[in-house]
């Protein structure tokens, strides 16, 4: 990519046309949402890829011999390419579809961890995990006797690399971590976190639900070996999501729940299992929302993401400035390297209470933990408001964010 | 004094006035800003209500025969719900209170406009709230 | 229900309107799809759900302040109310979503039976199960040296009672059976079966996948602990279904999955876990298809299903009896209680060859073992060819498909 | 001797006369039929490909330099696959069959047919042939 590509305007009131939601009213107002986080907005081409399917070729999977599943069937399969292709993995027999980041992280616990864990192991995980990836370790190391330590953040919502190099001790099974803070926006450096930990010989599972939608993502560059996201944070339906590990370790692993089209063959004395990836998608998949994923990924691919890189880079810029300017206001997370996510708190005022007022406004933002509630002890409050933001957003929307924040602070202050 | 129906209609007739969700939620607000504060030391976990998102502290005493509310939370607007709770139930009969139905806060569309966490918290509330005046029916005590 | 309802004719062809995609041509024919117990077609209404979610409120639900947030958590937990009318279930407390009947299965099995299976213990199924009704037990068994003994089954595919009684010994700590059948048809006597087993104080979960769509389920009368079943197979979306157990029995149950949601908080030193049902759903829920498998609840709430039932008992008469009349057709599955399913081998013809053929011509139907190997080795055969009906189906259908099977057959006889 | 690109190229020109995919059925279930049978003796384990949903039995050999094929399937539909596959491949120099990119099962509209299940099986067929031809190539020994 040539610097002049990287900065060619993004035509983002052309993205706009393409989110049919961007267009409604709530409580009379423009809707202005800056709850990407939580969860993208379909575009046009995703919801009609759910619509075809079902009006056009629904049919179960795999066993079929006639036409529409034979549809179906390619279809669903061609997604795992299209997976493969935008995260650089090497094959598609690395590709595992889940019903996202939180089933991910959950299958690796119990079919890859759990097997290896013994009295005290120990998983590394960072101090600004989502809640997704940590209980899923900690339910794991509890029927083991093993723990869940942290590697620590300093005030800013930065890792310490040092004290994570510390942490790397032979006791160590897996390090997890979070590509990019869905509470902080700190996009932590996963590239070289990992390479330390293969030093030491521990794998590296990196929670990719939010990296997928705010740049591209090689996982062989990264060099991780376990990776996981969800559709519905990256315009596809809810319901689905990835994970991709390394061939050598999904071969190695034991299938997570048994049933159809995870089997070779059955019988009530042997039973043996499927090749991978099938091993590990037991039962009737969720083909319609697999193949609006895919849709979704043929949306990113022809979406010209070095400037819509940008234009998020320049949300992120006018965001934080306009709030740093507003009194009382006090920025949660301020990482170097970050992501078009700003936490904050607003003096003494509710988060709640300016939440909901922000919502009469026909704004919408998240106020709590996020999920992250490790986050709020380490900084000892009891959850933040949080802007998140997507190529399809503009400055403008933070602009009646703002106006909208200052009026509700003042009417709550009263 | 004042039936539970009363009070409730007199709400639903304030509410009545208001075209937009954003001016409810104005005068809730003001609501929760002039309920009187409960004494500090009744912020504690014995007065705290669980299932709510913010924490909400609930105090109530009877006198002649009739059940009293103080409350107090960290956020105004639950602040402001409490006060209309407040507004229909204190100074009723235990019994009443027990048996209230409670049909203002769907007929002002509370309901439809706040975060089904926050349903839950006033659930909370009105079931807490009735619960000490089914103690009250039975055993006259105080909380 | 009086007499006069249920024979009052369906309006087959008002029905058949509901489904966008039986008007389509297959091969230049129009489509005949008997292939239901695969997965049934999706009516406009349930279609339309999806666009209208996407379109208008699509958000990340339970912990959103905002108004979009408000309506799609409304929208998703008014859903479990439905399901819960649907199958007569005591409390919305009871219903856990899933994605589908597999996953529900591998959840009894890993946090209900696992804790309480020691070596030597046994869980009893059926000689009829689908492979998601055997994989997921004897996963579990293999686990903590246990066993998966079966209940056996006659040539006409009806299950043995007696012999049921006498497997009923106090090593049982499940019984897993089908309600209905997938393979063979046969309508098994689970009320029945659930009361024997309870005699001595043994659990009982019920495959439902195949019988919520044929006829009405009330579990309480049933009376067994646990019921399984996909939306994808009674109209809904694929990618999500249902676990319904029983209240003190889920209480009793341990998490399946961690993650989002499912946690009442978390800390790196403690973590304690959210209620009933929510405990079950980790991470963000299948929001979308949740809400459209609501709109099919509602679709079979406006049918006149007495009717329906009727009709199809019809399309099964007439099916069995097209199919007896003809030369070298071997029926598989001749219970006396049977839903509107038939399986059958001709001769010595491949079953995928005449399965193909049968495509040719438009007409949609399974070949194979239908993921219930165990009963194709008990009738020795590699697979059936099989015709799955739903209300929308007609006689004209299963004449076109006879006429098809014939010229099939001499062309593969040749 | 035609190469395999002479064959691919006659069985396309035989397949563009059909209309319709019952038609292409139909020719390819008559090319299974007229299949010539593999001695029993090789419908054992060591002869079966892998990764078919039906059973499928291969056996080669080599005569001057060229390898060919024999086959058998319990599906006639099969068979006539395995046919095309015989026709295009049987008596080629090992090297060609192992380097041939078979664009005739793309080009008759074979692929788009056949479920997916089905196209696996033909893919195994190919990998074996080729494998076959490669063992060939470097050992000149039979199979
Ligand atoms: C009887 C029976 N049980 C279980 C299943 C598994 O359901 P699913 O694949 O939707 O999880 C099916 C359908 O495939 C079935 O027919
Ligand atoms: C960083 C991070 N990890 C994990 C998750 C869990 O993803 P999901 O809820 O889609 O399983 C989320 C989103 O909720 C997230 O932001």
């Amino acid at each position: 990519m040539t610097m002049q590509a990287a900065t060619r305007a993004f035509d983002v009131s052309a993205a706009r046309k393409d989110f049919p939601i961007l267009d409604r009213k709530v409580h009379g107002k423009p809707l202005v949402y800056l709850d990407n986080a939580a969860t993208s907005q379909k575009p046009r081409s995703v919801i009609d890829a759910l619509t075809k399917f079902y009006t056009e070729y629904n049919a179960n999977i795999h066993r079929g011999v006639h036409f529409l599943s034979q549809q179906a069937s390619e279809a669903y399969d061609a997604v795992r390419g299209k997976v493969q292709r935008f995260i650089h993995a090497g094959t598609e027999r690395e590709v595992v579809f889940t019903r996202g980041t939180t089933e991910s992280v959950n299958l690796v616990a119990s079919s890859f961890l759990k097997p290896r864990l013994s009295a005290g192991d120990v998983v590394l995980v960072s101090a600004m995990e989502h809640h997704s990836n940590i209980v899923p370790w900690q339910m794991a190391c509890e029927a083991c006797q093993a723990s869940v330590q942290v590697i620590p953040m300093d005030d800013t919502g930065t890792l310490d690399l040092e004290a994570y190099r510390n942490l790397l001790t032979p006791a160590v099974k897996l390090v997890a971590v979070v590509h990019t803070s869905n509470s902080l926006g700190t996009v932590n450096p996963v590239t070289e976190m990992t390479a330390l930990a293969h030093e030491q010989g521990i794998p590296v599972l990196v929670d990719g639900a939010q990296a997928v939608a705010h740049g591209p993502v090689d996982v062989q560059e990264m060099g991780c070996d376990f990776f996981a996201f969800s559709s519905h944070k990256m315009l596809g339906p809810t319901g689905t999501g990835v994970l991709w590990a390394r061939e050598d370790l999904l071969e190695s692993m034991p299938p997570y729940q048994g049933g159809g089209d995870m089997i070779a063959s059955v019988s009530f004395e042997k039973t043996t299992y499927n090749e991978i990836p099938f091993r590990f998608e037991a039962g009737t998949q969720n083909v319609a929302d697999v193949i609006a994923f895919g849709a979704a990924i043929d949306y990113w691919n022809g979406l010209d993401r070095a400037a819509a890189a940008a234009h998020e880079k320049n949300l992120l810029a006018h965001a934080t400035s306009s709030l740093e300017s507003m009194n009382g206001i006090r920025l949660i997370g301020r990482a170097s390297a970050k992501a078009a996510v700003v936490s904050f708190v607003a003096g003494g005022i509710n988060a709640l209470d300016l939440g909901m007022y922000l919502d009469t406004q026909g704004i919408a933002l998240r106020t709590g933990h996020h999920c992250t509630e490790p986050v709020m002890d380490f900084y000892g409050i009891p959850g933040t408001l949080r802007v998140s933001y997507l190529f399809y957003n503009t400055n403008e929307e933070t602009d009646l964010m703002i106006r909208a924040l200052d009026r509700g602070i003042s009417l709550l202050s009263g | 004094m004042e039936t539970i129906a009363e009070r409730e209609h007199e709400i639903i007739t304030d509410f009545g006035l208001f075209d937009t969700w954003e001016e409810k939620y104005q005068y809730i607000i003001e609501l929760g800003q002039k309920l009187p504060p409960l004494d500090n030391r009744y912020h504690d976990d014995a007065h705290k209500i669980k299932g709510c998102q913010s924490s909400v502290w609930l105090r109530c005493h009877e006198t002649d025969g009739r059940i009293y509310f103080e409350a107090d939370s960290d956020s105004t607007f639950v602040k402001g719900e409490i006060a209309l709770l407040v507004n229909v139930l204190s100074g009723q009969r235990p019994a009443d209170v027990a048996s209230a139905e409670l049909g203002f806060i769907d007929a002002i569309g509370l309901r439809q406009h706040i975060a089904v966490t926050r349903a839950n918290g006033l659930a909370s509330m009105i079931r807490q709230m009735k619960t000490y005046a089914i103690a009250f029916e039975s055993t006259g005590g105080g909380a």
